[in-house]
């Protein structure tokens, strides 16, 4: 069997290889790839649409339609975990264990105790021992705030550098995973619970489809930015590149919410405890 | 591009794609394979791709390695081949 | 508004995913009842459509505004226009028939059920109705993802064989993928018709056939063509029931029309039949494909396995009819595609009121399923005749266009397969009604008090939820009204979906 | 001597992409663990995103960020200085899709896991087998 698909393997490869040499060369500028299309891109992006970055203006405008279908990929995968993965919470365990978070006392509690749930001075855990690092907790901390700027910038200012919706996205959805981690999943699921991240995720992918709906109604094609320069104050000139910009934030929100989805899920298998 | 340094860039990459799938530990080939993310995206900024190297660095290296880490954490590191 | 009907089709089941998905963490009554409207809407749309479609031909629609090569367009002729009509129809047929097992199946998860469904149903709507191929990629990966989910979540072994479908599928996906990069390395485009305006000033070319090899494997993995079908039939089998009933009418034939669209559209008629000589090849393994199905379907104990094995024969019918590359052979392909769609539904529907019931689907759990479910089973028996094509339900249609055409075209092996497995369903279906029909009155249980509770426990009827039998019979009716207008529609619709000089 | 080099360096980039599609599937069929299948799955995406952006690269050209003249108007732009664009783009949709792809499959490999205690699908094959013969 291993022969054998190793024997399929290097025939294919073989023939791929054999066709190699009928591609254009590496890094010809005169390709047909770089000919037929992409000049035109390059040439009428700024004039288009008013974006600098081709990347951007390509990717929201002229190809809108595949990105928001890369914003609802992203976010069936994050549905599609939670519907794998998420286990009930009323199969509760037999006891629960809080510790003392001044002390660091480990109590345990028979199911039917009193739990001292709303006291502030206790927290659940999940395990007798639990690693806490105060070094590693202080430096997220720390640097949690400045990730979440970065990504802010990196989705705003998509226009005129590289990043965008999406790159930014994953950054501040980094941001939350890099709190969850270094503190721990409960810590985080206190300040973005799994309800927020599953709607902010689904406003995110509705910020980008509900623009495209909007352009129908007044009067343009699906996804068609020129239509909003009829609302009131709006620029005609920069209509489209406010339509990317709506876009874009669209795209960060349901990113950022459905990674930080995913990722509470994966880590806690699907039980939405303490996590990693 | 410096296509000298490109090939160096390339075998790295492949000798990362190599050891993350004959490695005999999860969480290495889940870390190796975000060395692996790395690389790419380096290889890709050379070529000028900053858009899709700047998603490769924080998906395929950042994120991705996560999901990994916290899958063999729920699981097992074991693995036989 | 009547110009955006095409943006309508696909945007409106995608934000009332995103709708139910926000509306379940606080009301879970209205998810059904939004999701209908949603597939209501999506389907009046798309038989809007056909019907403009009917009278002035191709619809063109660009979205953003942007003009063919450098967005996206939607081009909807007669080949994806019926398809559309009858993909929104049999989604919505079954998902009308969700509301008691879903709640049952997924309890808590009811959200997600219904989101991940209208998603699913929006890729393959999207699929359809595409006029660019990388698009078509994207929306091939929504619709398998979702797929992926639902299946996975079924009982026994559906996880493994979910991940399985996984690997397979990604596998064929970015075969796909490979193969367009490899046609825009050459060409520069993406647009279907502008690579098809391009392609034949630069052949002949190793590169371009590579691409059509890369392209139709991948094709091949994803509708599960015979010996690339490993992910299919398992993952059918465990999946939840509705959800086999919704992704088995469909992801075959949607994957089938992507054939039809790559070949005819981008890489042309010319190309593929004449000037390369993959046809004969692929003919074989579609004529494999017919009877491998058939004989391994023969083997299987369990009724949606059985049904599946004979979902793989009919992927080789479709494919061996469109490669027979006449024009009989292409309208029986394209008949049986809208056919094959209703005939699955309606098996598989039944095999999920079956599964609700006795929360088994062997058959040895099946004796006196007749007295015990009239109705399922009456609608079984009109979709076991339809796939054996006696001549009032559809089946028969389509099945007669494929033999003419494989008469015509001299593929006389190819003719022997369709009626060796035509026999062959005979002996399926048959032995499954003998099994529900005879089996309670078969002396051979003699044994105990406790069988002979059971046996009259069997007898007392249990039929399927009122709100599952109406789609049924639903479906089996459109069974009979397909095979009644199927003259109709091969000469309004299937004839000008196939280029006009193909004799 | 000098075609063979100039062929080489013309072409290197595309041999790797060919082997790093070979390293994914091998992984993909061979490997009996469902996260090095994973991981193979991955490995075989990245290198399809290797390829297209290979397409996209052009020697002598910058990054696709238009440049503002001095007095922010923008000056006739050339197609030849500017890298293609449009390959960047479908990779930015290529990776979002693979990173879904790996949350799923991860999803279904932490359920099988807590359904049959393994990851080796030889012994998951096992365990089917003697719980449900046939």
């Amino acid at each position: 069997m291993k022969l054998l698909a190793t024997i399929v393997i290097f025939v294919w490869g073989g023939i791929l290889f054999f066709t190699s040499f009928d591609f254009p060369y590496w890094g010809d500028g005169k390709s047909p790839a770089s000919q037929h299309v992409s000049p035109y891109y390059i040439e009428h992006a700024m004039e288009d649409t008013s974006v600098p970055n081709i990347v951007t203006a390509v990717l929201a405008d002229y190809r809108g339609y595949d990105t928001l279908f890369e914003t609802a990929v992203i976010f069936s995968a994050g549905l599609a975990c939670f519907f794998l993965l998420r286990v009930s919470d009323r199969k509760a365990p037999v006891f629960r264990l809080y510790r003392h978070q001044s002390t660091g006392v480990t109590l345990r509690i028979e199911k039917g105790g009193r739990l001292p749930e709303n006291t502030g001075e206790f927290e659940r855990i999940d395990s007798v021992w639990v690693p806490y690092d105060l070094i590693i907790v202080m430096t997220c901390r720390l640097v949690v705030p400045f990730i979440q700027l970065f990504a802010l910038y990196v989705i705003v200012h998509g226009h005129h550098s590289p990043g965008g919706g999406f790159q930014g996205g994953v950054i501040f959805g980094a941001a939350i995973i890099l709190f969850a981690i270094s503190n721990n999943l409960r810590r985080s699921l206190k300040r973005m619970s799994e309800r927020t991240s599953a709607l902010l995720g689904s406003l995110g992918v509705t910020i980008y489809g509900g623009t495209g709906m909007l352009c129908i109604l007044l009067g343009a094609g699906f996804l068609n930015y020129n239509a909003l320069a009829s609302l009131p104050g709006v620029d005609p000139l920069t209509a489209r590149s406010l339509g990317i910009l709506i876009v874009e934030i669209g795209v960060g929100i349901a990113v950022t919410a459905v990674m930080v989805w995913i990722y509470y899920n994966l880590s806690s298998a699907g039980k939405q405890d303490e996590g990693l | 591009m410096i296509w000298q340094l490109d090939i160096i860039v390339l075998s790295m990459v492949m000798i990362c794609a190599i050891a993350a799938i004959s490695i005999r530990d999860l969480l290495g080939a889940g870390i190796l394979f975000g060395a692996y993310s790395f690389l790419m995206c380096l290889l890709w900024s050379i070529m000028g791709a900053v858009d899709v190297a700047f998603t490769e660095a924080s998906v395929g290296a950042g994120v991705s390695t996560v999901f990994f880490v916290a899958a063999v954490f729920r699981t097992t590191r074991r693995t036989r081949d | 508004m009547e110009d955006h009907i095409p943006a309508i089709i696909v945007a409106v089941p995608l934000l009332a995913a995103l709708l139910v998905t926000g509306l379940w963490w606080f009301e879970q009554r209205l998810l059904f009842f939004l999701s209908m409207i949603a597939g209501v809407i999506s389907f009046s749309a798309s038989a809007r459509l056909l019907l403009k479609i009917l009278e002035s031909g191709t619809v063109e629609y660009r979205l953003g505004g942007w003009a063919p090569p450098f967005g996206i367009v939607f081009r909807i002729d007669h080949l994806n226009g019926l398809i559309l009509v009858i993909v929104s129809l049999v989604s919505l047929l079954n998902l009308a028939g969700t509301r008691t097992i879903a709640k049952k199946e997924f309890g808590e998860k009811l959200g997600p059920f219904y989101a991940l469904y209208l998603l699913f149903t929006t890729g393959l709507l999207g699929i359809l109705l595409t006029g660019d191929a990388f698009n078509l990629y994207v929306l091939v990966e929504i619709a398998s993802l979702t797929g992926y989910a639902l299946i996975g979540l079924g009982k026994g072994r559906a996880p493994i064989s979910g991940l399985n479908y996984v690997l397979m599928g990604t596998i064929g996906a970015s075969l796909y993928l490979l193969g367009i990069g490899y046609l825009y390395l050459v060409t520069g485009s993406l647009n279907m018709t502008d690579i098809a305006r391009i392609l034949p000033s630069i052949l002949p070319s190793n590169v371009v056939l590579m691409a059509f090899i890369l392209c139709l494997s991948g094709l091949f993995i994803k509708m599960a063509l015979f010996p690339l079908h490993s992910w299919l039939p398992n993952a059918y089998t465990y999946s939840p029931s509705l959800v086999s009933s919704l992704v088995a009418p469909l992801t075959t034939k949607v994957m089938i029309y992507a054939m039809f669209r790559i070949t005819l559209t981008v890489f042309t008629y010319d190309f593929a039949f004449d000037s390369i000589a993959v046809r004969l090849p692929i003919l074989w393994l579609a004529i494999v494909a017919i009877i491998m199905g058939s004989i391994i379907a023969l083997a299987q104990k369990r009724l949606k396995k059985m049904l599946s094995y004979i979902i793989v024969a009919e992927v080789g019918y479709m494919v061996g009819g469109f490669w027979l590359g006449n024009r009989e052979g292409m309208s029986g392909a394209i008949l049986h595609v809208v056919n094959d769609a209703v005939m699955t539904l309606c098996v598989f529907m039944a095999a999920a009121a079956i599964v609700y019931k006795l929360e088994d689907d062997r058959f040895s759990a099946l004796s006196g399923i007749f007295r015990k479910m009239p109705c399922t089973m009456a609608v079984m028996v009109v979709g076991g005749l339809s796939f054996i094509g006696v001549p009032p339900t559809c089946g028969f249609f389509s099945k007669w266009y494929l033999l003419m055409g494989g008469i015509a075209a001299g593929q006389f092996a190819f003719v022997a397969a369709l009626i060796f497995s035509s026999l062959v369903n005979v002996i399926l279906f048959f032995r499954l009604f003998e099994i529900g029909y005879f089996k309670p009155y078969a002396k051979e249980i003699t044994h105990s008090q406790s069988h002979a509770d059971s046996y009259t426990h069997s007898i007392t009827r249990a039929e399927a939820p009122f709100d599952l039998l109406v789609p049924l019979v639903m479906t089996a009716v459109l069974l009979l009204i397909l095979g009644l207008f199927s003259g109709e529609i091969v000469t309004r619709v299937v004839q000008f979906a196939i280029p006009r000089f193909i004799g | 001597m000098e075609s063979i080099e100039s062929l080489i360096i013309a072409k290197y980039n595309y041999w790797a992409v060919i082997v790093l599609l070979m390293v994914g599937l091998y992984a993909m069929i061979t490997k009996k663990n469902l996260v090095k299948k994973i991981i193979g799955m991955n490995i075989f995406q990245t290198a399809i995103i290797l390829f297209y952006v290979s397409i996209g690269a052009k020697k002598g050209a910058t990054i696709p960020i238009i440049m503002h003249g001095p007095d922010h108007s923008s000056h006739a732009v050339q197609a030849m200085d500017y890298i293609n664009p449009l390959p960047h783009v479908l990779m930015l949709t290529a990776i979002v899709v693979s990173v879904a792809t790996l949350g799923v499959a991860l999803a279904l490999a932490l359920n099988i896991y807590s359904q049959y205690g393994t990851l080796e699908e030889d012994e998951i094959s096992e365990k089917i087998m003697k719980s449900e013969p046939g």
